[in-house]
C-alpha cells in the first residue's frame, strides 16, 4: 500500500506540474512541446485532469457495485463497508469531474451545462449516488441497509452501459464521438495525441487509479475500525 | 413460480384496487390536475411536438411515482407481507406485481392521451400511429420493469412517498429520454422505421431490468 | 398425509449486532410438540419466523424434511400453518374472501368452497363471513387467522400467543386445534402463558441474555 | 387549542421528519429530478416565461403532494391517530399540522427558486421580485390549507374515497390557477399593483379555506 | 389530586345498522373499579372507545364530572390514561421520546424528566429506552403503552385486554398498576379473561346479541 500511495502522489503531481508547465505550440518539437489541437488549444490541457478523474469515477462506481454483488452472496457486512466506501469515494470523484468538465464547458463550448449525452450521463450518476446514499439514511437495520443498496446499486449499474454506448447514438452532443461528429471521434478516442502527450495522459489515469485506491484502502480501514467501535459500545 | 398463482395475486390486487380505488383515486386526480396546469401554463403558446412529447411524459411519469409503489408499500404497512410470503414464491410475487404494475401504467398512458388529445386537439396529432402505439407499450412495460424493484426497494424503507421517485428516477432517464424521442417521432410523423432504433433500446432495457430484477427480488423480497 | 420433519442447528440471530439468542439447536419429527417460551423480548416470534423460513438466522442452519427428503425451505411454505401477531388479513376482503384469495394463490386444488366454509364454520365466523375484515373485532380476526392457518391441514402448525384476543368459546377452539393437529403432524407454540406451554411435550427457553 | 401544545405537535413532526435528516435528504433529491424532468423536457426550446412559471408550480404542487399527504395518512396507517386523539383536541391538530404544511410548502418554494434561477439562469428572471415573494408566501398558505383538509380526509379514505378526487381538483386548480398567472407577472416585469386581483383571489381562497377546513376538521378527525 | 365521576346514560351503538350493544347505562365515581366482559366481537373495545370519548355513540349520552362539576368529553381526555390494542406509539420514535412528546403535546407540566424515567423503569423498558419503537418485540410495546397511561397518575385509567403479550412479570406490573389506581382513582378493564375481571367490583357483560 505504500508503493501505491507514493506511487499516486508522485504520478498525480507528476501530471499536473507537466500538464501545466509543458507549452503548447502549433508545430511541436520534441518531448517538451504539446501539438495544438485545433478548437481546445491551451484548453486541451485539462483533459489530462478531467478525463482520468471522469474515468476514476467509473471505477469507483463499478468497485463498489461489485462489492454490493459479493454482500449479497456472502452476506459478509464487510463487503458492504467496501462497497459504501467506493461509493462515497466516487461521488466525491463523480463531483469533481462534474466541476472540472463544466468549467472546460464554459469555455470551450461556452456554457457551464448544455446537456450533452456525457453531461447528462454523469448528471445522472451524481443523481444515482445521491439516490444511493438517501436511501442508506432511510433503513434502520444493518442487513436490510446493506443488501437493498447492494440491490440498488446493480440495478443502476444495468443502466450504466445504456449511457455509456447508447445515449450518446441518439442525442446530438458535443463531445468528441457523439452523433453528427464529423469526425467521428476526437482526440483520446483515436489517440491523436502526440506520444508525450499521451504518456503523460497514460501517466495520469494511472496516477488516478492508484489515488483511488489509495483513499479506498484508508476508507475502508477507517470504516472498520468505526465498525468495530460501535460492536463494542453499541 | 406457478402461472395460476401469479394470476390468483395479480386478480386479487385488481380486486383490492377496485374496491378501495387508493391508487386509482390518486391517479386520476395527478393527470387531470397536472394536465391541466400544463395546459394553463402553455396557453397563449404554440408547443413544439418535443416539448409536448417530454411534458407527456413527464405527466406518466410523475403520475407513475405517485400510484406505482402502492403494490408494495400497501402490503408492507398492513402487515401482509408476511401473509404473502408464505403463500407465494418471491417469482410468483415478482411476476404478478409486474403484471399489475404494467397494466396500471398502461392504462395511465391511454387516460393521458385521451386527455392530451382533447386538450391540445390542434398540436397533440398523433401521425405515425403505429410508432406511438408501440412505443407507449414498450414505454409501460419499461415503466414498470424498473419500477417494480424499486417500490419493492421503497416499501422496506422510511421515507416512501419521496424516496420513490427519487431511486426511480435516474434508472429511468434513459427510458424518459427514449420514449420522448420515439413519441417526437410520431408526432412529426416520421415514418415508423425510423423510430426502429428507439424501440431496440427500449427492448433491450425491458430486458435487462426485467432480467436484473427478477435475479435480484429475492433480496430485497424476504427479511 | 406428508410427515415432515425439521432440523435447527446452532441457530443464533442478531439485529443490528444485538445478540438475541444463541446457539439455538432442535430437531423435531412427525407427531412432535414443542413450546418456545420465554420473558418478553426474548425472540420468541424472532424465533418463529426463522422456523417459518420468512427471516434468516445470523448463523446456523435451518433443514427442513418431507417424508425423508430434504427440502428448501421456500417449499416447506405449503406445508406451515401460521397464527401470529405478525400476519395480518387483508382488510379490504371479507373474511371468506380472505381464505378464498389466500388458498387460490397458494395454488392448493385440494381447496374447494366446502372446506373453507367448514373452517369458517369452526371458529365461529359463518354467520360473519361477509363482513369487512377491517370491521372485525380482535378476537375475530384472530379466529379468522386459525381459519386460515389449518385451512390445508399443514404439516407443521406453529402457533405465536395463541390465545391473545379470545375469549372462553375461542380458546376452546385452540384447543381442538391443537388436539387435531397433534393427531396428524407437528405443533410449535410459542407463548409466555403456562398454561399454553402444557399442550407440548418437548421446551426450549429463550432468555438467558438481557432484554 | 392551546399554543403549547400545538407547538409540541409541530415540533413531534418537524422531528420525525429531519432526526434521522432521511426526509430531507428524499425532500432535496425529489426537487432535483423533478426539474430535471422538466428540464429535460424542455431541452431544446426557450421556454416562455409562462411555461416556466407553470412549470415552476407544477414542480411545487407535486413534491408537495407526495410529501404533505403523508401528515394524516402516516398517523392512520400506523394507528397512532387514537394516540394523537387521546392527547390533542382537534383544533390543536388542525393547527400544528397546517403550520407544518405550510413551512414545508414554503421550504419548497425556496428550493425550487433556487433551483430555477440556477438552471435557468437566462429566462427565470424574476423582475417584480415584490409580487413574486407575495406570491410565494400566499401561494405556500393555500396550498397547505387546501392540502391539510385534503390529507384528512384522504387518511379516511376508505370510506370517501370516491369523492377525494373530485373534492380535491377544483380546489387545487383555482390556486394553481391563480399563482401561475401572478408569477408570470412577476416574471415579465408587471408592476406590483398589476398582480392585486390574484391576491385577492388568494387571500379570499385562503381565508375560506382555512376558515371551512377548521370547522369541518373535528368531523373528519373524529370517528 | 381530582376526584372524577362518569354517568353513560341509555348508550346504544350500532355500526351499518347493525346493533352492536342497547341500552348500557353505568354511573361510577372516585374509586369505582368497572369490568367489561362478553364475547369476542361483544362490543368491549367500542365501548372502551365511547368511554374515551373516542367515538359517538349511536344514542344515549355520556356524562363526565370533574369535582363535581360537569365537563365536556373533549376536556376529560386530560385525565384518562387507556391501554388498548387501537393505541399505537410512534415507531420512528425511541421508547423515551414517545412519552416526552405525548406529554409535551399533552401540555402537561407535571410531567418532568424524572417522571417519565421512573415510568419507564416501572415497565422495564429502562435499559431499552433509547431504542426504536419500531423494534420493540410485541410485549415491550405492550409495556410501553403502560408506561404511557398512567405517566400522568390519571383519574381514569381504562385497560382494553390488559395482560395480551405480556409474561408473567408483565402481569404482575399491570397488578401493580391496578393497585396503584384503585388507591386513587377510577378503573376500567375490558377483558375476555375471568382473572383479570376479579381486579373489578362492579361489572358490565355485553354480548346478549348475537356475534
Ligand atoms: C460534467 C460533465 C462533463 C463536461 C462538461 C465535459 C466537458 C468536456 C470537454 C469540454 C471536453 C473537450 C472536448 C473536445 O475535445 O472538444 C471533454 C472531453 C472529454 N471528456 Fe468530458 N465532460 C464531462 C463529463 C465527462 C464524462 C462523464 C466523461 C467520461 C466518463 C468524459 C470524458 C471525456 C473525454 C474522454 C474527453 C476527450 C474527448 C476527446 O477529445 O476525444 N467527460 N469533456
Ligand atoms: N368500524 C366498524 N365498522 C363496522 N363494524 C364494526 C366496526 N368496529 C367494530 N365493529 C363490530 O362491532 C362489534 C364489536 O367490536 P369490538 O371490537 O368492540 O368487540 P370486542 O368486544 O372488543 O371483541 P374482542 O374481544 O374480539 O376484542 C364486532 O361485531 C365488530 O365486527
Ligand atoms: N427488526 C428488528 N430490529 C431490531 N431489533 C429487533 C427487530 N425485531 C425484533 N427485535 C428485537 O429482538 C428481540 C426479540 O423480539 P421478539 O419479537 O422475537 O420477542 P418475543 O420473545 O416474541 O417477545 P414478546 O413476548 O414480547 O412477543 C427484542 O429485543 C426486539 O427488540
Ligand atoms: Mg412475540
Ligand atoms: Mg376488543
Amino acid at each position: 500500500m505504500k508503493a501505491v500511495k507514493f506511487g499516486s502522489v508522485i504520478l498525480i503531481t507528476f501530471v499536473l506540474i507537466s500538464g501545466l508547465a509543458i507549452p503548447i505550440s502549433s508545430n511541436p518539437q520534441g518531448w517538451l512541446e504539446f501539438p495544438n489541437i485545433p478548437g481546445l488549444e491551451e484548453k486541451a490541457r485539462n483533459i489530462l485532469y478531467h478525463v482520468p478523474i471522469a474515468w476514476t469515477t467509473v471505477v469507483a462506481f463499478l468497485v463498489g457495485t461489485f462489492y454490493g454483488f459479493r454482500y449479497l452472496k456472502t452476506k459478509n457486512i464487510d463487503d458492504d463497508i467496501k462497497s459504501v466506501s467506493a461509493a462515497g469515494l466516487g461521488f466525491m470523484f463523480c463531483l469533481l469531474a462534474t466541476i472540472t468538465g463544466a468549467i472546460w464547458a464554459k469555455f470551450n463550448w461556452g456554457s457551464f451545462w448544455n446537456w450533452d449525452p456525457r453531461e447528462t450521463s454523469i448528471f445522472v450518476l451524481l443523481l444515482i449516488y445521491g439516490a444511493y446514499f438517501a436511501l442508506r439514511s432511510a433503513l434502520e437495520t444493518e442487513e436490510k441497509r446493506a443488501s437493498l443498496s447492494a440491490v440498488y446499486s446493480i440495478i443502476a449499474g444495468i443502466t450504466v452501459p445504456f449511457f455509456i454506448f447508447v445515449m450518446p447514438r441518439i442525442m446530438s452532443g458535443l463531445h468528441p464521438g457523439a452523433k453528427g461528429d464529423p469526425d467521428g471521434s476526437g482526440p483520446v478516442v483515436q489517440l491523436k495525441m502526440s506520444p508525450n502527450m499521451l504518456v503523460i495522459f497514460l501517466l495520469g489515469l494511472v496516477g488516478f487509479t492508484l489515488f483511488f485506491i489509495w483513499l479506498f484502502n484508508l476508507r475502508v480501514r477507517l470504516a472498520r475500525l468505526e465498525y468495530q467501535r460501535s460492536v463494542q459500545h453499541p | 413460480m406457478s402461472a395460476s398463482s401469479t394470476f390468483a395475486l395479480v386478480r386479487k390486487d385488481v380486486h383490492s384496487e377496485l374496491r378501495t380505488r387508493y391508487a386509482l383515486n390518486a391517479l386520476i386526480m395527478f393527470v387531470v390536475v397536472a394536465v391541466a396546469t400544463i395546459l394553463f401554463a402553455l396557453r397563449s403558446d404554440q408547443p413544439t411536438s418535443s416539448v409536448l412529447a417530454g411534458l407527456y411524459w413527464v405527466v406518466v411519469f410523475f403520475t407513475a411515482m405517485s400510484g406505482l409503489s402502492r403494490t408494495f408499500v400497501s402490503e408492507e404497512e398492513r402487515g401482509t407481507t408476511m401473509t404473502l410470503q408464505l403463500v407465494a414464491t418471491p417469482s410468483t410475487v415478482y411476476f404478478a406485481k409486474l403484471i399489475v404494475n404494467t397494466a396500471l401504467t398502461f392504462s395511465l398512458t391511454i387516460a393521458v392521451t385521451v386527455l392530451y388529445m382533447t386538450v391540445f386537439s390542434d398540436s397533440f396529432v398523433i401521425q405515425t400511429m403505429s410508432t406511438f402505439l408501440v412505443t407507449v407499450i414498450l414505454g409501460s412495460l419499461g415503466f414498470a420493469s424498473a419500477s417494480t424493484i424499486i417500490a419493492a426497494i421503497v416499501a422496506k424503507a422510511n421515507t416512501r412517498a419521496t424516496l420513490y421517485p427519487v431511486l426511480s428516477f435516474p434508472i429511468l432517464v434513459v427510458l424518459l429520454m427514449t420514449v420522448m424521442s420515439a413519441t417526437t417521432k410520431a408526432l412529426d410523423g416520421e415514418p415508423f422505421e425510423g423510430a426502429l432504433g428507439d424501440f431496440q433500446i427500449l427492448a433491450g432495457y425491458i430486458l435487462a431490468m426485467t432480467g436484473g430484477s427478477y435475479l435480484l427480488f429475492e433480496y430485497v423480497w424476504k427479511e | 398425509m406428508t410427515s415432515v420433519s425439521l432440523k435447527l442447528d446452532g441457530v443464533s440471530k442478531e439485529f443490528n449486532r444485538r445478540l438475541i439468542f444463541r446457539d439455538v439447536s432442535i430437531s423435531l419429527q412427525g407427531g412432535d410438540t414443542l413450546a418456545i417460551t420465554g420473558r418478553n423480548g426474548s425472540g420468541k416470534s424472532t424465533l418463529v419466523k426463522i422456523l417459518c423460513g420468512l427471516l434468516s438466522p445470523t448463523r446456523g442452519t435451518l433443514m427442513y424434511a418431507l417424508d425423508g427428503k430434504d427440502i428448501e425451505v421456500d417449499a416447506i411454505k405449503d406445508h406451515i400453518g401460521l397464527v401470529s401477531p405478525y400476519l395480518q388479513m387483508y382488510d379490504e376482503f371479507t373474511g371468506l374472501e380472505n381464505l378464498e384469495v389466500l388458498s387460490r394463490i397458494r395454488a392448493d386444488r385440494n381447496i374447494t368452497g366446502e372446506t373453507i366454509a367448514e373452517a369458517l364454520k369452526n371458529v365461529g365466523l359463518w354467520d360473519r363471513r361477509n363482513d369487512f375484515v377491517r370491521t372485525y373485532s380482535s378476537g375475530m380476526k384472530q379466529r379468522l387467522k386459525y381459519a386460515f392457518a389449518v385451512l390445508h391441514r399443514p404439516g407443521v402448525l406453529v402457533l405465536d400467543e395463541p390465545t391473545s384476543n379470545l375469549d372462553a368459546d375461542g380458546i376452546a377452539m385452540v384447543e381442538r386445534c391443537v388436539r387435531e393437529q397433534r393427531s396428524h403432524g407437528m405443533l410449535i407454540v410459542a407463548t409466555n402463558d403456562a398454561d399454553e406451554a402444557i399442550w407440548c411435550s418437548q421446551r426450549v427457553v429463550l432468555g438467558d441474555e438481557k432484554v
